[in-house]
């Protein structure tokens, strides 16, 4: 691997229009501080060396001041932050305003997964599927704490804040599957609220659409519905009881009684889940209370299977 | 032991020091729980380390037991992830509001500043006493909270997160973590404020006659700007985490979204003062390495009026950039601008500092020992910590930085790498003073060697990780991204910090072997110039035999033999 | 100052003021306090119509502002004192200021960007690149020329949905109905939108 | 140096300073760094009365007209008359009449005591309407059809009390201080040559009252 081909790996692969330019604004500022780096640490050390005297030291007599280095040292850093500073805003603002003919995909967060819907709302998947070659911006919001979207490989980022509606856009440049993060801290599962960026042709875009419209299954919504981040399919436990072989055994309450996970318990603890909580979890689920009844059925159909 | 009195022997008994007004008695008491808090925190940052270490071993859920930490008999040791929320959040909490912003200012601060300027004491002993019990009843009250199993809203208390988190009932009481942590926090804002109140009266009405502002040593010239924000900024945070109480006590809306509140408006509240604390952390750095530099180079400073100059403009313009930390968070981004723009200016005074320091250096006789090596290596810690700044200050790059681990790997260098090593650096250089014993040289280098390279090898690692995307805050990375780089990094990284844990351990040996077994140190063993160097080691109740006179300039090396201080009558008993 | 001139000062000697400067202080503040209540209080609306609550504001902070000035420098000596205290209160006010300013402005100009966008989109249509932003703030310049943006926005917005034609209705909730239909269902009732806030 | 030089035979001086007016000096800088933390701890609740003001204008200026404004300017009229009585005290004892002293710094704790009888009824008022802050914001019918067309009342409550609330422990900080300091004047323990004590609550009974000038019309007038 030669020097040039390290250089670059310091960075994840561009997949952006955008991430070229943030990648010039990196490189800029990083060869900058090279510069400077390469300044200040030999030349600490070649001091120290230089200057190093043993025995008891005598008069010294150097300079103490010298108007023309400090005016020096303190002008050029200046004048470099005006030009690193124009060249971020523009790069920000470029990240900042959206084409207007870019295509919204509408985001929404929660403990812990991500939702996303297109063509207003028809669609909703919690992968995130876009076409290559043309803008998307990214229209998001978050049930209940701040999350944050980062997708390294578009170098974009925007926190996704509740009652509010912020936005990111972005125009895929190659095709592939990425990861996409929550980068602002959102509580236990924060770790796992992370999901894939599909990059795909006009075409499979479009296929996409297609085949997710209309009803989901039981196992589309576990996902989808960010059941995921919580219980598990194996039977190992996560925040909440995994949901293998949990259909119709008897389930220990933290109250001391116990229920019959029948379709009437599951209903309730979707819909108003503190209300029963299973002895040994925390009470940290969200209530779904506008979750509709054929998807609360599609679940409880789903959760028969896992036996 | 020698029979002499001084502050440490005289008067004796553990009362005496629990009631005394002596600013160098309430030095060592801050530098006792400091210290012992700087273990705890060094521990839970060992425990994260521990934990990335190992990413495959976790094991979803777990047995919740002892507040959800469980212990693995398959592959280790690990920790649940609401159990590594915990731990990170209280390393955060431990070594912001506990350790880096009392240490310096209220250690070497406390021990100094009057001795610096010949006085006798700070100007209100009784506030200064009061300020480390109020300083010891805030860390009380932050800790009750591990009672109730710990917080996990990490250190910065963001909203709603933190008003919905529950409260716990502990023996028949409901008990809310968060509100013991950010009442502990505010609390411990109180003590702050009494050492910043103390200092700035201290610094402007003690001086003696002759010492005019451009003759101050540097040192008080940092502790005086870093006392300006501890007195301007800490209300502010006072005033936001008793919002944050009463948010959650009584859902008042001004934070919570779900009741008209603004979330950014926390994130406005807290930053304020959360960044100038930054300075609070890093300004007596500058003000310990300005000390050093030209005393072990034996060189009058250089540029000794921008020195000073760009401390206070360091502490009004941190007061100016607090927007930085919320360029992706949603805030106006008119505002993000202006943000970023005002903070690359702090770059310019800090950047001065540097090259005054390396021009100090320049034709100077050169002491390579203990207290040097820790100014070498906070140049370059400092050098790292601050140019990877510039990345984040710059809007662009900062959308794809932001939140990463590059952020983390910056801040370290700038608290860690550039705070506390000036902090360890200080203790070394003044140790004869404080406690009138010589430590092992050769050992000491060596710990700072240690420190340093396990510093680097920990931090370094965490830049890549960064660029590579590796957000902060997770408690596993297994299963997405670059997963053999996160994996290899974040092992460099564990093992950079049991380096660093062996380097501590090393320096704890050596100062407890230079206490029980130390030889005896001079007044003045480095051949300094400012006054605490003309009293004797450690100093008597009331700082000076016989009042110092003040003839020269701190840092007169190109008049006055280092010899002919030794010689000075204040020193001869 | 400094201890250094000390020496050349009498021992310790307070500055003692008249009588009469406490108690024409005081009727001053009660008569500003009589001011304040009757700007607000009386029907003003006459004499300032729309801008009535503007004003209000303006003159009882302006009024609040004279009354503080008073007390700090009659009652608590400010203008007799060190020059130094008056150097740090302005110091201490100057970050209370810096706070204040700082919040607000947040608060006023988020989404401010994405209104430029807004009206171009109505203007121009299509985009050409990566840089089309410093386009569309030229052709803003262009369309606007020195007309102050913060009365503009909300016309600009306006103008560029169907529902410009109708008049009558309140700016704002033009507004906030085309903010509405825009952002499609939201997230919860509560749903706070600062930008149309205006 | 100076620090041998001999405390002029004056009691009061401690032991780490050279004389009375460095002791002094330094005292009132004391305070007055204090003080700039009280001033910035309020701002924060200004900055929030800010942010909300802009957030809800209409809000703001219907929920202010739950609040008894004729109560706010007279609770304004007792406050600034405090400032004086205050402000008197400290001129008499400049003078060494430590019997007017003691009566005007009385006289101010009264004044303080009667600002606190006037915000109890306007607590109690508030509270008996169910106007509180927050969650507990529950208002009476005829104050709820006032409130209809309007967003988030309840924050301007929490504003109100939080600032009010505040202001309140203010007050009654202040008339400890002030009332002790009256018992140690009427104990002569205070002449011209020391009355730092009384000058330091002085100058935190001035920065309460310029707090509340205000606190009253953004909170009683403008809303």
């Amino acid at each position: 691997m030669n020097f040039n081909m390290l250089l670059m790996s310091l960075l994840p692969k561009q997949a952006s229009t955008g991430a070229a330019e943030s990648d010039f604004a990196f490189w800029v500022v990083f060869w900058i501080c090279v510069f400077f780096g390469l300044i200040i640490i030999p030349a600490t050390i070649y001091f120290a060396i230089r200057y190093r005297k043993k025995g008891k030291p005598g008069l010294t007599n150097g300079p103490t001041h010298s108007t023309f280095l400090e005016f020096f040292w303190t002008a050029v850093p200046t004048l470099m932050i005006f030009f690193i500073f124009v060249i971020g805003f523009v790069g920000f603002m470029d990240f900042y305003v959206a084409p207007s003919d870019a295509e919204e995909i509408r985001v929404t967060g929660r403990q812990w997964s991500w939702t996303f819907s297109y063509a207003n709302g028809s669609v909703e998947y919690s992968e995130l599927t876009v076409p290559i070659g043309r803008p998307i911006k990214l229209v998001m919001s978050s049930e209940d704490v701040i999350h944050s979207v980062y997708i390294p490989v578009f170098r974009v980022k925007m926190d996704t804040v509740p009652n509010r509606y912020s936005s990111l856009w972005f125009e895929a440049t190659e095709i592939g599957s990425y990861d996409l993060y929550c980068t602002e801290y959102c509580g236990d599962a924060h770790s796992r609220m992370v999901t894939k960026v599909n990059v795909v042709s006009e075409e499979d875009y479009q296929k996409f659409l297609k085949d997710n419209q209309g009803e989901k299954s039981g196992e589309q919504l576990y996902t989808l519905r960010g059941c995921v981040a919580c219980h598990s399919l194996d039977g190992s436990p996560k925040i909440g009881p995994s949901w293998k072989g949990i259909y119709g055994t008897e389930r220990p309450l933290a109250n001391g009684s116990s229920v019959i996970a029948d379709d009437n318990y599951i209903k309730q603890s979707i819909i108003d889940p503190n209300s029963q909580v299973v002895k040994g979890y925390p009470a940290a689920m969200p209530a779904y209370v506008d979750m509709p009844e054929e998807e609360i059925n599609a679940i409880i159909d789903f959760m028969k299977e896992l036996k | 032991m020698s029979t002499e009195k001084n502050y440490l022997n005289h008067p004796k008994g553990l009362l005496s020091w629990l009631i005394t007004v002596d600013h160098k008695r309430i030095a060592i008491l801050y530098t006792i729980v400091v210290l012992f808090f700087f273990f705890v925190g060094g521990v839970y940052a060992s425990l994260i380390r521990l934990e990335l270490a190992f990413p495959n071993t976790m094991i979803d859920g777990g047995t919740p037991a002892l507040g959800g930490a469980t212990v693995a008999e398959t592959e280790g040791m690990y920790f649940d992830d609401k159990t590594y929320n915990k731990i990170f959040t209280m390393h955060g909490i431990v070594m912001v509001f506990l350790v880096i912003i009392p240490a310096t200012p209220a250690i070497l601060g406390n021990f100094l500043l009057p001795i610096l300027l010949g006085a006798k004491d700070v100007a209100f002993p009784r506030l200064n006493l009061a300020s480390w019990y109020v300083y010891m009843l805030g860390a009380g009250v932050a800790l009750t909270s591990l009672i109730a199993g710990g917080v996990d809203t990490g250190w910065t208390f963001y909203t709603p997160f933190s008003t919905l988190s529950k409260s716990v009932e502990v023996a028949g009481i409901q008990f809310s973590p968060v509100i013991a942590i950010t009442l502990g926090a505010f609390i411990l804002g109180f003590s702050s404020i009494f050492t910043g109140i103390n200092f700035i009266v201290t610094i402007h009405k003690m001086r003696p006659p002759g010492m005019t502002w451009f003759k101050l040593p540097l040192f008080l010239w940092g502790m005086y700007a870093t006392s300006l924000i501890q007195v301007l900024a800490t209300p502010v945070l006072g005033v936001t985490l008793g919002l944050l109480i009463l948010e959650k006590v009584t859902g008042a809306g001004i934070f919570d979204p779900a009741l008209g509140g603004d979330p950014i408006l926390f994130q406005h509240f807290f930053w304020f003062y959360s960044h100038p604390a930054v300075y609070i952390m890093i300004l007596p750095a500058f003000a310990v390495i300005s000390e050093m530099v030209a005393v072990h180079s034996h060189r009058n400073i250089f540029g000794y009026k921008l020195i000073g100059f760009s401390s206070v403009a360091i502490a009004l313009l941190g007061s100016l950039v607090w927007g930085h930390h919320m360029f992706v968070s949603g805030q106006s981004e008119w505002l993000g601008a202006i943000f970023s723009f005002l903070t690359f200016f702090i770059g310019i005074p800090s950047g001065i500092k540097v090259f005054n320091w390396l021009a100090t250096m320049y034709k100077g006789e050169i002491k390579l020992n203990t207290s040097m090596f820790y100014v070498i290596a906070f140049l370059i810690n400092f050098a790292i910590g601050g140019l990877t700044g510039i990345f984040l200050g710059t809007l662009v790059i900062d959308i794809n930085l932001h939140d990463t681990y590059f952020v983390v790997a910056h801040f370290h260098y700038v608290m860690m790498g550039s705070g506390l090593f000036a902090f360890f650096g200080g203790m070394h250089h003044w140790w004869p003073k404080i406690f009138g014993k010589m430590y092992n040289e050769i050992v000491g280098i060596l710990g700072c060697l240690v420190i340093f390279v396990g510093f680097n090898i920990t931090f370094l690692s965490q830049f890549y990780l960064g660029l590579q995307g590796m957000p902060r805050r997770y408690h596993d990375y297994s299963g997405f991204g670059p997963e053999e780089i996160f994996s290899r990094f974040h092992g460099f990284s564990s093992v950079g910090t049991l380096i660093m844990a062996i380097g501590f351990v090393i320096i704890a040996l050596n100062w407890l072997h230079s206490l029980f077994a130390g030889k005896k140190a001079p007044s003045n063993p480095w051949g300094g110039l400012t006054l605490e160097w003309a009293t004797t080691s450690p100093p008597p109740t009331h700082n000076f035999h016989k009042d110092p006179e003040y003839i020269h300039g701190p840092y007169d090396y190109d008049k006055i033999l280092p010899e002919n201080i030794a010689q000075k009558p204040a020193d001869k008993e | 100052m400094s201890t250094e001139d000390k020496h050349s000062k009498d021992p310790f000697h307070p500055h003692v003021m008249p009588l009469w400067v406490y108690f024409g202080v005081y009727f001053a503040l009660l008569v500003l306090t009589a001011v304040t209540v009757g700007v607000t209080k009386l029907p003003t609306h006459a004499i300032f119509g729309e801008m009535t609550h503007t004003v209000d504001v303006i003159i009882a902070m302006a009024v609040a502002t004279v009354k503080a000035t008073l007390v700090l420098l009659i009652f608590m000596h400010l203008l007799f004192d060190n020059k130094l205290y008056s150097l740090l209160f302005s110091g201490c006010m100057f970050f209370v200021v810096l706070f204040i300013t700082f919040s607000m402005l947040d608060t006023h100009s988020r989404g401010f960007v994405d209104e430029i966008r807004e009206y171009t989109i109505s203007a121009e249509g299509k985009r050409t690149g990566m840089k089309d932003w410093r386009k569309n703030a030229e052709a803003y310049e262009a369309e606007h020329g020195g007309e102050k943006k913060a009365h503009a926005e909300a016309e600009m917005i306006v103008e560029g949905t169907e529902e410009s034609s109708v008049t009558g209705k309140d700016a704002e909730k033009i507004l906030a109905d085309e903010v509405k239909s825009e952002e499609g269902e939201k997230p919860s009732d509560k749903t706070q939108e600062t930008k149309p806030a205006k | 140096m100076s620090n041998t030089i001999d405390h002029e035979g004056n009691p009061y001086v401690a032991h780490h300073f050279v004389d009375m007016d460095q002791q002094h000096e330094s005292a009132k800088l004391g305070v007055w760094l204090f003080l700039f933390t009280e001033i910035l701890l309020f701002s924060g609740l200004f900055c929030a009365y800010a942010v909300f003001h802009s957030l809800y204008p209409e809000m703001f200026l219907e929920a202010n007209k739950l609040l008894s404004w004729k109560m706010g300017a007279f609770n304004t009229f007792i406050l600034i008359t405090s400032s004086m009585t205050m402000a008197l005290a400290i001129r008499e004892i400049q003078l060494d009449r430590k019997k007017n002293c003691v009566w005007l710094l009385v006289l101010t704790v009264i004044l303080a005591g009667g600002f606190l009888v006037v915000k109890y009824f306007e607590y109690t008022s508030k509270i008996s309407h169910g106007l509180l802050p927050g969650k507990f914001f529950n208002p009476a019918p005829e104050y709820a059809e006032l409130l209809k067309d309007t967003e988030n009342p309840q924050v301007f409550m929490s504003i109100y009390f939080f600032s009010t609330g505040l202001h309140g422990i203010h007050v009654v900080l202040g008339m400890v201080w002030l009332g002790w300091m009256a018992i140690r004047t009427a104990n002569d323990a205070f002449s011209s040559k020391y009355y730092a004590p009384i000058e330091m609550g002085g100058l935190y009974w001035h920065v309460v009252d310029l707090i509340w000038i205000f606190l009253f019309p953004l909170l009683y007038l403008i809303g």
